[in-house]
């Protein structure tokens, strides 16, 4: 089982035929994803990565039965690809367009509250259920089927990490990059409740970072309600106040608050198990596992 | 991008705002011409980025030409917490009764903005909001359906602002808003918006920051950017397009993925390091862009060692080791130690090209770190 | 019985210190409504009608526990004076201000459907409970105590409508002047469900006229779920197609919808009496009641 | 308030819609001197606000001047469905392959605007909408969120707008929308937005109707208003400020509240008569008022007899009486029968007032409307 994403995902890629969206397009296919269509304003009719390419996201979807979409709009447009992917009564969303400007992000979510689509980044690596389905940019080989749950803000760490547990043969359900913007649709709490609901998930590793109250708040959930045992990373524990550390989420503020050590303290004192490195998160995970 | 109080000001008056007269001036000569124009007495306004100017001596209240003139010395040519004053605000003082906060924020909990107000001006906010949070009068906006005025008027009226400005710091919130909306950004403030003993009120500072991702559509306020740019490494940082940060310490860190970088920094401090800064490549970065990030790290005299470490998704070990010997081949010997950790897509290819007769290599991030920092500590003694 | 006021509705009147809106919250007073505060932004702290003014109906409304509100703001400002009563959490708002953009109104509308306020309005003369509370401009006194729930769209044609009820000793549960504008808060078919919920009203009398599609929904309406019998007039039978009535609401398109006939027939087919005069209608009321 | 096809076509140029070079004029001279700037092909065509102006002869194609003065002359001071022409637009003639609709109203139903596009163009969209309603795609939009470009893009695709324009027009209708919402406008429409040879699409018709309610705040807009006025009656109502609407018969008609008046307008053809006009003074009209509202009945001459019917709630029946009698004051005699009918708000004190020796009264408005007919038919005989 997985959570999100599996071998019956139908999914159309939004901006399949930009350089980026035929590249991850054909990648995704390679990895075994059924991608069902493209989706780009003016193409409908051409054939992109052997898919057939649409107007409009809703003629994709209902022409293709599609259920999921991946995102790789840029970022001046990617907003009005949302809200469009939005009102397609899609399952999923997945973001990966990186620089979608704030407010653009705001309306978006506000629109997300008034729909039943569930919307993952922007500014994310995507989701990853291995052997089945990869829905972004991750690159399929460092993944291996099992039974730990991923959730993680930052893409790169993700690999990091994931390489770690794979490499002592700890395999994924599924793999969550939410990304590290301060506006994203599916936070830790989203991502640990369809873990918590998925009975092949045994542990879950979480990866945080500085900025934001995102991960004090899985630590309130965790406590709260879950069963499954967590392992946690919190990376930017150096990071000077009011210096924004790459994402535009990853800023601890003027007065304090978005610190490593508040997100670390929180989650241990919800008898999470936080790694001081990444190596030391795959051997708690071994531990439990 | 934060603009500099002159710049902020400058969108607040065109937008409708009250705003004190003032001139921006790069001597003294020139700051008490601008106070003759403007009128005695006036404040003169150290332009640096910086929180507590005042406290710190970067503001002073001048009466006459030679108060003037004096203050304008004072301040041009100071060191204000580790930034160089080259240029003050000479504005135009006026007498007040008291001292309002009003601002807009991003709430990034709510996922909406927040406009707050407050009766407690011409403090830091943040401290306000610290020992006395009620202080504070809060109101969330539909991003969607923007602030309507009734919102700012409640804000206003639930902050405890007099009756007989109510009206005017009302209309000044909605503007700050629509500004807020309009200009993309990030937060804006008056603090302290001053009422005068008049019964006006008046922005005596403005804070304005604009969402680096929006800059595209604010044309005028991204060719203000360079004005208000940093010290020479973030600049270049930024003319390379890097997401880059300087830190205090010695050893230079280069990866791909603001997670990891911060996770590298983490890592060098464990191992009892210090982090001389953040620079993440960014995904898919060819060997040009490459090059360039370690010829910024060298050019920055506090590294004493370099931790180059690429965990490949979109980005390629291939290039990256290009990128590497690219940067290498402009010296005759190593500048600085460089200790490169190359993992996932086509890392391989990268370590057999990758000139590792000058570098060093690490199979793992925790292995690189290690060495990076005790090289920076060979070279520190 | 009644619907939507009573004797222990407590009502803000917003716009208060305006020459109407005092002269009205004195006339509401005087017939027994319980006026307990006006809202006037920037004249809080005085007292008009002998009620404490308020800078903001959520503070008049904490303040003296209200439910209700009225307004009476010019038009200019009027929708953002909806909002904020929509936002104060009142049970009932009623507005009589005429001539508000509707631009202004399709926003208030969008509002109206987020939150749990019932809106009267705009446009209306009101509603009122004969001998409890009127909340509007409604003359009392041709209003009587009885068993007739009345809605109309406009107001003086419910006083001559009123009045022949009266006159014959037929008195009203309530009358409720839903407005002539295009776009209202509480439509037709929101007023007949509240008279068809309310065991005191044995009839009632709707007044519709030319314009829109309220009385053809509202026909469909009293066809499927009514009861209570129903009594209709539709005014503007000779009216021209493409002329505005009056009403901003009040007109028939070019492509002829909207017409009198087209209501008449849909009321008659869902079994309402409908009279070709005013007279007509009282017979019509009296046979049933 | 309805613009003109000149007045709409320089909104919408303003607002970067695409839009043929065009001039008014309202001479045959005139014309072809515009003609000869814009080049021929041009379009004349008559500016009087009905439909079907085409079919109806008011619009001429020209090739060339003597074309050009005759199409003028032809259509100036001619009758266009009871409107007399008085002015001509003449219009760069552009060669088209398909004629397209596009347009934004307000679905009241719904309470929210809905954006329309056919191909279907340049026949009246209400034939359309009735014979093939699919032939238009309609989406609605959130009038708080606004229309957002995806929006724009599926109704065009979905009215199966040919791909190599489509995104063209999806742009036309964005613009149009936003002109919906920032003028004002009930109804705004392209009927038909012309795809040319050359592939642009250009607006060869424009429809826009503003908020009667809304001109406070579009100042330019409202200035228009007057030339876009109908006839003199209608004019002098507007001036007033009274709801006026004139009709075909010769019952005129007087009252307060706009269901009131047209129910007693319903009367006087269910007894028989026919209604000159809607007048509806209003709530809470003042005596001048009234004396106005029945000066301009009187001044009709297709009235012989009036109606004035005033059921008071915040009108006064002793203000109506005093308005009366202030109106009859000007004459030496009745210059045409009037039957009043005072109820409500200080009714019995109008009756005491009102000159009843030479205006009759009734008790009911069934009454007063038979008597009315009654002296309309014997004015007629």
């Amino acid at each position: 089982m997985s959570v999100l994403v599996g071998d019956d995902t139908r999914v159309v890629v939004q901006g399949i035929t930009g350089g980026e969206g035929k590249f991850h397009a054909e990648q995704m296919m390679d990895y075994g994803t059924n991608i069902v269509a493209g989706a780009v304003p003016g193409r409908g009719g051409q054939e992109v990565a052997g898919v057939p390419v649409y107007d409009t996201v809703s003629g994709a979807a209902r022409e293709e039965d599609a259920d999921a979409s991946v995102v790789f709009v840029p970022p001046a447009f990617a907003a009005d690809a949302l809200l469009e992917a939005l009102d397609a009564d899609l399952d999923l969303v997945v973001a990966i367009t990186e620089g979608i400007p704030q407010q653009d992000m705001a309306k978006v979510y506000k629109r997300l509250s008034e729909v039943d689509t569930r919307l993952v980044g922007p500014n994310c690596p995507g989701v990853i259920t291995p052997g089945e389905a990869k829905l972004g940019i991750l690159p399929g080989n460092i993944f291996s089927d099992g039974n730990v749950g991923f959730v993680s803000r930052s893409g790169t760490l993700t690999y990091q990490v994931v390489d770690n547990l794979t490499q002592r043969g700890v395999g994924q359900t599924t793999a969550i990059g939410i990304g590290g913007d301060p506006i994203i649709g599916t936070d830790f709490v989203d991502a640990l409740e369809l873990f918590e609901g998925d009975t092949d998930t045994d542990a879950v590793v979480m990866c945080g970072e500085i900025g934001g109250e995102d991960e004090e708040e899985a630590a309130r959930y965790i406590g709260e309600y879950m069963d499954t045992p967590v392992v946690g990373f919190i990376a930017g524990r150096t990071a000077p106040p009011g210096k924004r550390m790459g994402h535009a989420g990853a800023i601890v503020s003027g007065s304090g608050t978005g610190t490593a050590e508040s997100k670390i303290q929180a989650l241990e004192n919800a008898g999470v198990q936080v790694g001081d490195t990444p190596e030391e998160v795959a051997d708690h995970v071994e531990d439990i596992v | 991008m934060k603009l500099h109080e002159y710049q902020a000001k400058g969108v607040f008056a065109e937008a409708g705002l009250p705003t004190p007269e003032s001139e921006l001036a790069d001597s003294a000569d020139a700051a008490v011409e601008a106070a003759e124009r403007i009128g005695y007495p006036v404040a003169i306004k150290a332009q640096v980025q910086v929180g507590g100017r005042g406290k710190a001596g970067g503001i002073e209240l001048a009466d006459d030409e030679s108060e003037a003139r004096s203050a304008a010395e004072d301040i041009l040519g100071m060191d204000l917490k580790g930034l160089h004053v080259d240029r003050v605000l000479v504005e135009e003082a006026v007498d007040f009764t008291d001292e309002l906060y009003v601002g807009v924020t991003m709430d990034r909990g709510e996922g909406r903005p927040v406009a707050m107000v407050s009766t407690r001006g011409g403090v830091d906010i943040e401290e306000v909001a610290a020992e006395d949070p009620d202080a504070i009068a809060r109101g969330h906006v539909d991003p969607s359906f923007g602030m309507h005025p009734y919102q700012a008027r409640e804000a206003v009226f639930e902050a405890g602002v007099d009756r007989e400005v109510a009206m005017d710091v009302a209309s000044v919130l909605t503007t700050l808003y629509r500004l807020w909306d309009d200009r993309d950004a990030t937060e804006i403030e008056v603090n302290p918006l001053m009422v005068t003993t008049d019964g006006e009120v008046v922005a005596a500072d403005a804070v304005m920051n604009i969402d680096d991702d929006a800059l595209f559509r604010q044309e005028d306020l991204a060719e203000m950017e360079e004005e208000a740019a940093g010290d020479d490494l973030e600049a270049k940082a930024n003319e390379y397009g890097f997401d880059y940060v300087r830190l205090s310490g010695n050893v230079g860190i280069i990866g791909n993925g603001a997670g990891l970088v911060m996770t590298t920094l983490d890592l060098v401090d464990y191992y009892g390091g210090e982090p001389a800064n953040f620079l993440d490549i960014g995904g898919g970065a060819k060997a040009e862009r490459v090059s360039n990030a370690l010829d910024m790290v060298f050019s920055d005299e506090n590294v004493d060692s370099v931790v180059f470490n690429i965990f490949g998704g979109i980005t390629r070990g291939d290039e990256v080791a290009r990128g590497i010997n690219g940067a290498l081949e402009g010296f005759d010997e190593l500048p600085k130690p460089v200790v490169v950790r190359l993992a996932g897509t086509n890392a391989e290819e990268g370590m057999e090209i990758l000139n590792t007769e000058v570098v060093e290599v690490e199979e793992t991030l925790e292995a690189a770190v290690q060495r990076a920092v005790e090289r920076a500590e060979e070279v520190d003694q």
